[in-house]
């Protein structure tokens, strides 16, 4: 000994990270150098190679094979984290399109001109009349999807810490800088900033007292203290062990937006911009679930019979809140929000399960991990979408959010409430869309999992899932326009012809949708090779 | 010995979830989420000591970045609110519901 | 030539390709091209049908793997009882196709036509039989599927187009309340279902190989108590779709809110993916299972046939009333079902062909009345054969065959399932047979009410008989209902080779006659 | 007991579906070819039955002929319904007793056609009701040409349509369209029975064939025998309008008068009888099977005549006769081996002079301008010669009139009664006086003198078309009974394993000379009450009498129907309705209130202030905490 060992780093399996974290490093200084009138442009294309780059090198990397732990044992690049990174990439780049959007609104972005000035003052008066605009929100979401990327791929609990405050921070700003409806868009930042803040709290003191336990941050350390009871064994320890599981659980749970660490998703979801919705919707659920995949299965995974019964609760009151509030809701972006915590607690289902090849899943038999990663796209395909789509239908107040300016939509505009109606029988499970094959694989692995009672559970919920989804395509193509009442907003919202980039996204949501419903084949099976979490 | 030290870690989580709850002026609650920031810091240090490891130690130092992170984002998003609403309480702001 | 191209597929595509043809082209156009596919669909059906070969076993099989993972083919067979149900949903569609001809045709000024006072259609022809052709696929592929992963994922679509039909199509005000019940109530079968579907997969996984390809699942052996719960399952979402009472709220109302043709294909085809899942499914892969449920899924059966008699007899809307009357025929059809004697099987199934002819002859032909006269309240009616008298006839005709008159098909298959139940289960046979009086009182009662009597003021005002082109529509149902009631043997002995097969493998005999050797 | 075997049928017999096709297609042609075939419409439905009965003497001539082993022929057609162990073909058998009801109902039933062309010549859809005629023909043929139960019944409830139909022949009035449905739907009460009892067949046999059902029903034990006979006879109960299901006959008179000739006289409703005696052997070896029909044939021949009496209206008297009389067919099939032929021998003659009487009532209405009140009458053999002399012929001949067609049928009946049983004899003889009391009493009213005609009636006497009929089905009761007696037992005996003795044609006996008494006996108290010289009221009397009143309200079957079956229906019929809607439908639609008021409460826990969301989450952890350590402890 004596020598410090140089650490080995793996900077070529990192890459696709390294990429995007520095990608959002350059932006900030390119907000800093290149005049105003380039700016967009070059964070767009900037953030856009970025993202092509990272995706290039994951895929690259995924395909060389081998599950390798890197940065000096703190990041494990396996199937798992290759999946997520690509999806995260890809979710990213196509909500990126959404961030890029002017057309909607008029030659401008749906980001405020300027969000430090009072909403009302002269201050904004001047910066809207400037056509300014925040590019900075580029590079923000950059370092959000790079600690989304570092998150699930965390091999110890202090990068993983580090990682969700990453991940989390620019997030708060995001919130916060909706063009329309600042005074909202403010309080869902504050809100979530606050609330976010506590879970991390939770997090990070749950993290501490497992390190008390094990005297490891590394997930295989704790797992050998639970396999093999090393450092603090007897009542204490396990009382260390347990509470730690607890508010490690309830760190990330809120996160995933999971029954009852929930409160924060309808209001930040509303409030938020619709594209910052989108994305936060899209590839928050996927970091948070790949990251408590991957402390509960690795690090806790030998202690499962602990936490099983505790993640069945929750995924049951997941799903009924999500769902059950999900029915009166009067707003989109709110019902969706509802309907993303339903769909964490279907996720649930199959993380509860935990059949993994650790614990007896036979070969070629789907794995939870293998289901959620394939509910993921699907979830994620359609939830961009259809928030794509909530950007475009508007009325003179800017997005019609209301559900009852969404009356007869499908009469007005037959193509997008067709599309949008796609999502919607996607996320309500019915057969062709991908949603469908999801909930079969999440299902199927509660199920292999022995939980047959909770499968059973998660169906009926379903049902009331459907209801509401239902419910919006009974409003877009059986309900009749109210006769012109005499208030506004009752006017029903016109659909506006949207730029590219949000077409973009519609179509990939479309087509992710479709494709992978009727021939889910292949994805289910990749899904299948990257299932297994390294150790 | 250290097992005082993670009592108290606890008793002052506890306090900042607490307060948290109870306080309503923005920054307090901001604050006592520092406070359970803080006594994680402790429990790192304090089980650090007890492991005769260093990481925890180490950890605490990261803690305490990050935490500095967080309050540059906290506050500019609370005083963005201030400004807004001429008031630091989380009560008012309370227009997203149901 | 028949074994070489994948002719399953072609059929049950044809339907798919006209609803593309007609919603590229012109409303204008819609019906034609409707009319034409389906006309196709039956010839190749018939064609199809014809050239099985004895033996009763699944044939002009088609297997591809479809998603590996899951284990899920992309696999089809006919044997004679899925051709039964082919032929069923290939005749009806193009009957419901001509019969609602110019229904949903838009006015000379564009508008939306008229289904009700002050009610219009929300789309025109073009999406109306879009979803007709939509839903004969479904069907189809439904009839077809032997791959049960394949079969759930079209038990499930069939859904949507239905949906639409009803809520896009119906006469009243609730239609979107019928139509979302509809729904609600399927997707809960559907969903239930799902969960047996999954139990299954792990099943098959846990054996060694997962697959959904009925072939590999009958071979499966599953403990007593995992068998009886998935069967559950499956029973639980075709004891819904078939509706089984207390399971069938949502028909009536369904069919009040349904067009003449929407509820035809709904309660004239789709519903016997219900009992036609039963045969194949419950049968099928759960026998043991099967035997187990066999008293419950009696009385419950035994319980939808009077119960759906009596309601019939309490109707007060016409389109409510067949909707009761199917629940009651549904009864006779489970019953059989269950009995799992050869007469009843094969009884069973030529009922879900009977009952799908006459069913569409009785809506259809109530559907012109209640066009004419502009509601489907019973009430309203009363004296219709003076002035209507083609139209009365016909539906006196397809009362006779809902009252199973012998002479016509659905006497054969109502006195096999009968005859067959009370062979095995003497009482529930002769309970059941309470219903041929309360089914002609349903009837007469009905047709009393409607056509004859006195004139009403209303009805001599705007009913008037049926044109040629109704005419026509209805006279194939009529033509089959009376040949396969004088000579249904060929049909009979199709399914029976089938169901002779399907007896084997569930490993029940028929009870032997009291009597031995007289024949 | 060993039975007939069926010869198979070939050459001409091969042919014998044609019976059977030549009414059914005609029905088929007159029914769909529209006002085009209003001008010949009821010449061709005329010719369909005449051609049948044509072919039916071609073949009766030919069983003539035959040896006696051979009379039994069987014609296969074709395989009906084949399934498991059933194997039921259609098929045609041909023998002595199906032979016989042949001719009767083409032979009548060509008569009735004939009538009808003149009787419904106003009627604008005559062409229809030729075409229900023709049907009515080709089903009551299939009923009895049949070589299996099941094929049986589809020509039996083939009748039960036309019956249908042609009582509901005037739709637009609710009276009819009341009737129609009540004949049907009580008749399917009988059909439950005859289903139960095929049911049962094929359970026991596999085999619904008259030839196997025959000969195995001597396997069966007697129980079940006995079940087989109860069942088929609910099913002959329903057919013939026997007690207890009797009460449709009645309002069945609501049809056009020759179909009450044909169907309701004549042919399908004897159609019981020719089930009881086509299934000799399921009552030999069920005893008290049989019993079972002496006691309703008895009951329903008093039954009958007691409403008989208390008539007014002409055709309602005639239908309490006729079931009286089937009535007592019924007791000489029950009877056993014995009646057998007897029972078909009274129906042939009754078919004879029932028709006969019928047409008559007919042509008398058509002649009072369809007023069918017997109040209304009178005097009218003056003005109705024709019609008069038929009908004293009709009359004579059910009265049993000696060497009349109803004295030789009827009066072995009685007497085989009285061999059977004393009180199914006496009753028999009772039923004899109370006949001749009701007929004279019609006689009486209708043709004595005293008119009591409404105003504007001018009768006069019907067409040819009509009265030609009259007198064919005229002789046909004088001489009916003097030509077939003898014969027909020896003729019928070897087809339904009977014994029936044959008797003389001057054949007295002491119960025929008691029979003859009570007779005039009921004569004479008709005369005392309705004679030449009594004022007939013109409007019916009010009464206090409960013996008239029960008479008048057909001995409360229908109240007794409605009491016990009608309105606890519609009362159970409302309380489902209501209960599929407020529980059934209430539990779907209440599921899904519940959820949404549980969602609009849940919703108030989302109250926007982010303390609360604060403690959610901590009492969510302290949730998890407590779950955590219960699963320990657990």
């Amino acid at each position: 000994m004596g020598t410090i060992a140089a650490p080995t780093i793996g900077y070529a399996l990192l890459l696709p990270f390294i990429v995007i974290f520095a990608a959002a490093c350059v932006g900030i200084l390119v907000e800093a150098i290149v005049p105003r009138d380039l700016r967009r442009a070059a964070q767009l294309l900037l953030a856009f190679v970025a993202v092509g780059v990272a995706l290039v090198v994951t895929i690259s990397n995924w395909s060389a094979g081998g599950d390798v732990v890197v940065g000096v044992a703190s990041v494990a690049v396996d199937g798992p984290t290759s999946f997520i990174w690509t999806i995260l990439l890809v979710f990213g780049a196509v909500s990126f399109g959404m961030f890029a959007e002017r057309k909607v609104t008029a030659g401008v972005s749906a980001f405020a001109p300027m969000a430090a000035a009072v909403p009302g003052t002269v201050a904004e008066r001047e910066a809207i009349e400037d056509r300014r605009e925040h590019t900075e929100v580029l590079p923000l979401a950059l370092f959000a999807l790079s600690g989304m990327m570092l998150f699930p791929a965390a091999n110890d609990l202090i990068t993983m810490f580090v990682a969700l405050e990453i991940l989390s921070l620019p997030l708060y700003l995001l919130c916060g800088l909706a063009r329309r409806r600042r005074l909202l868009s403010q309080e869902a930042a504050m809100k979530y900033f606050l609330l976010g803040a506590l879970s991390s709290a939770f997090f990070l003191y749950g993290a501490a007292l497992l390190y008390g336990y094990s005297g490891s941050f590394l997930l295989s350390g704790i797992d050998d203290a639970i396999r093999n009871g090393v450092a603090g064994t007897g009542p204490q320890g396990t009382g260390l062990l347990l509470a730690g599981m607890g508010l490690m659980a309830v760190g990330l749970l809120f996160k995933f937006g999971a029954v009852p660490f929930h409160s924060w998703t309808p209001d930040v979801y509303t409030g938020a911009p619709t594209p910052v919705t989108a994305f936060m919707a899209a590839c928050t659920k996927i970091a948070a679930i790949g990251a408590l995949m991957r402390v509960f299965y690795v690090a806790l995974g030998s202690d499962r019979w602990d936490w099983q019964p505790l993640m069945a609760v929750v995924a049951i009151a997941t799903m009924v809140v999500g769902s059950v509030l999900a029915i009166t809701q009067t707003d989109v972006k709110r019902m969706l929000a509802y309907s993303s915590i339903a769909h964490a607690g279907f996720i649930l289902t199959a993380f509860v399960g935990a059949s993994q090849a650790a614990t007896g899943a036979r070969e070629g038999q789907l794995t939870s991990v293998s289901s959620v990663m394939f509910y993921l796209v699907a979830y994620g395909a359609a939830t961009i979408g259809a928030f794509a789509i909530v950007t475009m239908v508007r009325d003179s107040t800017g997005e019609a959010t209301q559900l009852s300016s969404w009356v007869g939509l499908g009469k007005r505009s037959p193509a997008v409430a067709l599309v949008f109606s796609v999502f919607l029988l996607s996320f309500a499970g019915i057969p062709l869309t991908s949603g469908f094959i999801g909930k079969w694989s999440v299902f199927a692995s509660a199920w292999s999992g022995g939980l047959h009672w909770l499968v059973v559970v998660a169906v009926v919920v379903s049902v009331v899932a459907a209801f509401f989804y239902i419910r919006v395509i009974v409003m877009m193509f059986f309900t009749d326009q109210p006769v012109e009442a005499t208030g506004a907003g009752t006017a029903g919202a016109e659909v506006v012809r949207p730029g590219w980039t949000t077409l973009l996204a519609v179509g990939v949501g479309v087509a992710a949708t479709v494709v992978f419903g009727i021939y889910p084949g292949p994805l289910l099976g990749l899904a299948q090779q990257a299932s297994e979490f390294i150790r | 010995m250290t097992d005082h030290y993670i009592v108290l870690s606890a008793i002052l989580f506890a306090i900042g979830t607490i307060g948290f709850m109870t306080r309503r002026n923005a920054i307090v609650a901001f604050m006592c989420v520092e406070l359970m920031l803080n006594a994680s810091n402790l429990a790192l240090v304090a089980f650090s000591h007890k492991n005769g490891a260093l990481d925890g130690q180490i950890a605490a130092f990261f803690v305490m970045v990050v935490a500095a992170a967080e309050v540059v984002v906290g506050l500019a998003i609370i005083v963005t609110i201030f400004r807004t609403r001429r008031s630091a309480s989380i009560d008012d702001a309370n227009l997203l519901k149901f | 030539m028949m074994t070489t191209a994948p002719w399953l597929t072609v059929l049950a595509l044809l339907p798919t390709v006209g609803a593309i043809v007609v919603l590229l082209g012109s409303s204008a156009a819609a019906k034609f091209v409707a009319l034409a596919t389906s006309l196709v669909t039956v010839v190749l059906a018939v064609v199809l049908t014809v050239s099985l070969r004895g033996g009763g076993g699944m044939q002009l099989v088609e297997d591809a793997m479809w998603i590996r993972p899951l284990g899920a083919h992309y696999a089809l067979g006919l044997d004679g009882i899925g051709a039964t149900l082919v032929l069923l949903a290939s005749i009806v569609t193009p009957v419901v196709v001509l019969a609602t001809w110019s229904d949903y045709d838009r006015t000379p000024d564009g508008g939306l036509s008229t289904v009700a006072a002050g009610e219009t259609a929300r789309y025109d022809s073009k999406i109306f039989y879009a979803l007709v052709l939509a839903v004969q696929t479904c069907a189809l592929y439904l009839f077809l599927a032997t791959d049960v992963f394949l079969f759930y994922v079209f038990f499930e679509v069939v859904l949507v187009p239905m949906y639409f039909l009803i809520g896009g199509f119906g006469p009243g005000a609730r239609r979107s309340y019928a139509a979302a019940k509809f729904l609600i109530f399927g997707l809960l079968g559907g969903f239930v279902m799902l969960a047996s579907v999954i139990g299954l997969y792990v099943a098959s996984a846990d054996a060694g190989k997962a697959s959904y390809l009925l072939s590999d699942l009958s071979g499966l052996t599953l403990g007593t108590g995992q068998e009886r719960w998935l069967f559950l399952g499956f029973m639980f979402a075709f004891a819904i779709k078939a509706p089984l009472v207390p399971l069938h709220s949502w028909l009536p109302d369904a069919a009040e809110q349904s067009s003449p043709g929407g509820a035809t294909m709904m309660v004239g085809i789709m519903d016997k993916i219900g009992t036609f899942g039963m045969i194949r499914f419950c049968l099928g892969l759960f026998p043991e299972a099967s035997q187990w449920a066999t008293p419950v899924v009696m009385v419950l059966a035994v319980i939808s046939i009077l119960y759906g008699a009596i309601l019939a007899i309490g109707s007060k809307n016409l389109m409510r009333f067949v909707a009761y009357t199917s629940i009651s025929h549904f009864g006779f059809i489970v019953l059989g079902i269950f009995v799992l004697t050869r007469q009843t099987l094969t009884g069973s199934t030529f009922y879900m062909l009977n009952h799908g002819l006459s069913t569409a002859a009785l809506f259809l032909v109530a559907g012109y009345l209640v066009k004419r006269r502009g509601s489907a309240n019973i009430d309203d009616f009363g004296g219709v054969q003076k002035v209507a008298p083609v139209a009365a006839g016909l539906l006196l005709f397809a009362g006779l065959s809902t009252l199973s008159l012998p002479g016509l098909s659905s006497f054969v298959s109502e006195f096999m399932v009968l005859a067959g139940t009370f062979g095995k289960h003497p009482a529930y046979g002769a309970v059941a047979t309470l219903a041929i009086v309360l089914a002609a009182l349903y009837i007469l009662l009905m047709y009393q009410r409607t056509m004859t009597g006195p004139v009403r003021p209303a009805v001599a005002d705007r009913v008037t008989d049926v044109t040629v082109r109704e005419r026509v529509a209805i006279a194939p149902l009529v033509v089959l209902i009376l040949l396969l009631g004088v000579y249904p043997k060929p049909v009979l002995s199709m399914i029976e080779q089938s169901t002779t097969l399907l007896q084997t493998s569930v490993g029940v005999s028929d009870p032997a006659p009291l009597v031995g050797g007289t024949r | 007991m060993e039975s007939v075997t069926p010869v198979l049928g070939t050459g001409l017999f091969s042919l014998a579906w044609l019976l059977i096709a030549v009414p059914a297609a005609s029905a088929a042609v007159l029914l769909l070819i529209g006002r085009a075939g209003d001008r010949w419409g009821h010449f061709l439905g005329t010719l369909a039955p005449v051609v049948s009965f044509v072919l039916g003497v071609v073949y009766f001539a030919d069983l003539l002929g035959r040896d006696e082993a051979e009379r039994a022929v069987h014609v296969p057609l074709y395989d009906w319904i084949s399934s498991g162990t059933w194997n039921i073909g259609v098929g045609l058998q041909l023998d002595q007793l199906s032979i016989v009801f042949v001719l009767l109902i083409t032979g009548v039933g060509s008569l009735i056609h004939v009538y009808s062309i003149g009787y419904m010549a106003h009627d604008p859809r005559r062409r229809r009701f030729f075409g229900f005629l023709n049907l009515f023909v080709a089903a009551m043929l299939l009923l009895v040409l049949a070589d299996n139960y099941l094929v049986l019944f589809v020509g039996w409830e083939g009748v039960g349509l036309a019956s249908y139909l042609l009582i509901g022949f005037w739709q637009e009035r609710p009276s009819a369209a009341t009737a129609a449905k009540k004949a049907f739907v009580v008749n399917r009460v009988g059909d439950l029975g005859m289903s139960i009892a095929i049911m049962l067949m094929l359970a026991a046999f596999s085999s619904s064939s008259f030839t196997d059902v025959n000969a195995g029903v001597g396997q069966l034990s007697t129980p079940l025998a006995t079940t087989l006979g109860l069942l088929l006879l609910l099913g002959a109960c329903g057919k013939s309008a026997q007690v207890p299901l009797q009460s449709w006959l009645l309002d069945a008179m609501e049809g056009p008068t020759p179909v009450s000739a044909l169907i309701h006289a004549a042919t399908m409703v004897t159609a019981g009888v020719y089930l009881i005696v086509r299934s000799h052997a399921i009552f030999t070896a069920g005893p008290a099977a049989s019993i079972a029909v002496v006691v309703v044939g008895t009951v329903t021949l008093l039954f009958g005549a007691y409403i008989g009496c208390s008539k007014d209206d002409i055709k309602k008297v005639l239908a309490g006769s006729t079931m009286s009389q089937i009535g007592y067919m019924m007791l000489a099939a029950g009877i056993g081996p014995v009646g057998y032929a007897f029972a078909i021998f009274h129906l042939v003659t009754h078919g004879f002079f029932k028709a006969n009487m019928f047409l008559g009532a007919g042509s008398v209405m058509h002649a009072m301008d369809d007023d069918v009140d017997m109040r209304h009458y009178g005097a009218l053999a003056r003005a109705l010669p024709i019609t008069f002399v038929t009908f004293a012929a009709g009359y004579l001949a059910i009265i049993g009139f000696p060497f009349f067609a109803g004295f030789y049928s009827k009066d072995h009946i009685i007497e085989a009664a009285f061999h059977a049983s004393w009180v199914a004899g006496t009753c028999a003889l009772i039923g004899a006086g109370v006949t001749a009391f009701y007929m004279t009493r019609l006689m009486l009213m209708t043709f004595a003198p005293g008119k009591r005609w409404r105003e504007g009636v001018h009768p006069h006497e019907s067409p040819l078309v009509m009265t030609v009929p009259l007198i064919v089905l005229g002789a046909a009761s004088v001489v009916g009974g003097l030509l077939l007696n003898g014969w027909i037992t020896e003729w019928l005996n070897p087809a339904v394993q009977g014994e029936a003795e044959t008797e003389g044609l001057i054949h007295f006996t002491l119960i025929g000379g008691v029979t003859m008494l009570v007779v005039l006996a009921g004569i004479a108290v008709s005369f005392l009450f309705f004679g030449p010289q009594k004022v007939i009221p013109d409007v019916q009397p009010a009464t206090r009498s409960p013996f008239v009143r029960a008479g008048r309200r057909d001995l409360y079957g229908d109240a007794f129907n409605e009491a016990v079956f009608m309105r606890p229906g519609i009362r159970m019929t409302n309380d489902l309705v209501r209960f599929d809607g407020a529980v059934v439908d209430g539990i779907a639609n209440g599921t899904g209130t519940v959820i949404s008021g549980f969602s609009s409460r849940l919703r108030r826990v989302q109250n926007g202030f982010v303390r609360s969301y604060a403690l959610t989450m901590t009492a969510g952890a302290a949730v998890v905490g407590a779950i955590i350590l219960l699963g320990r402890l657990g």
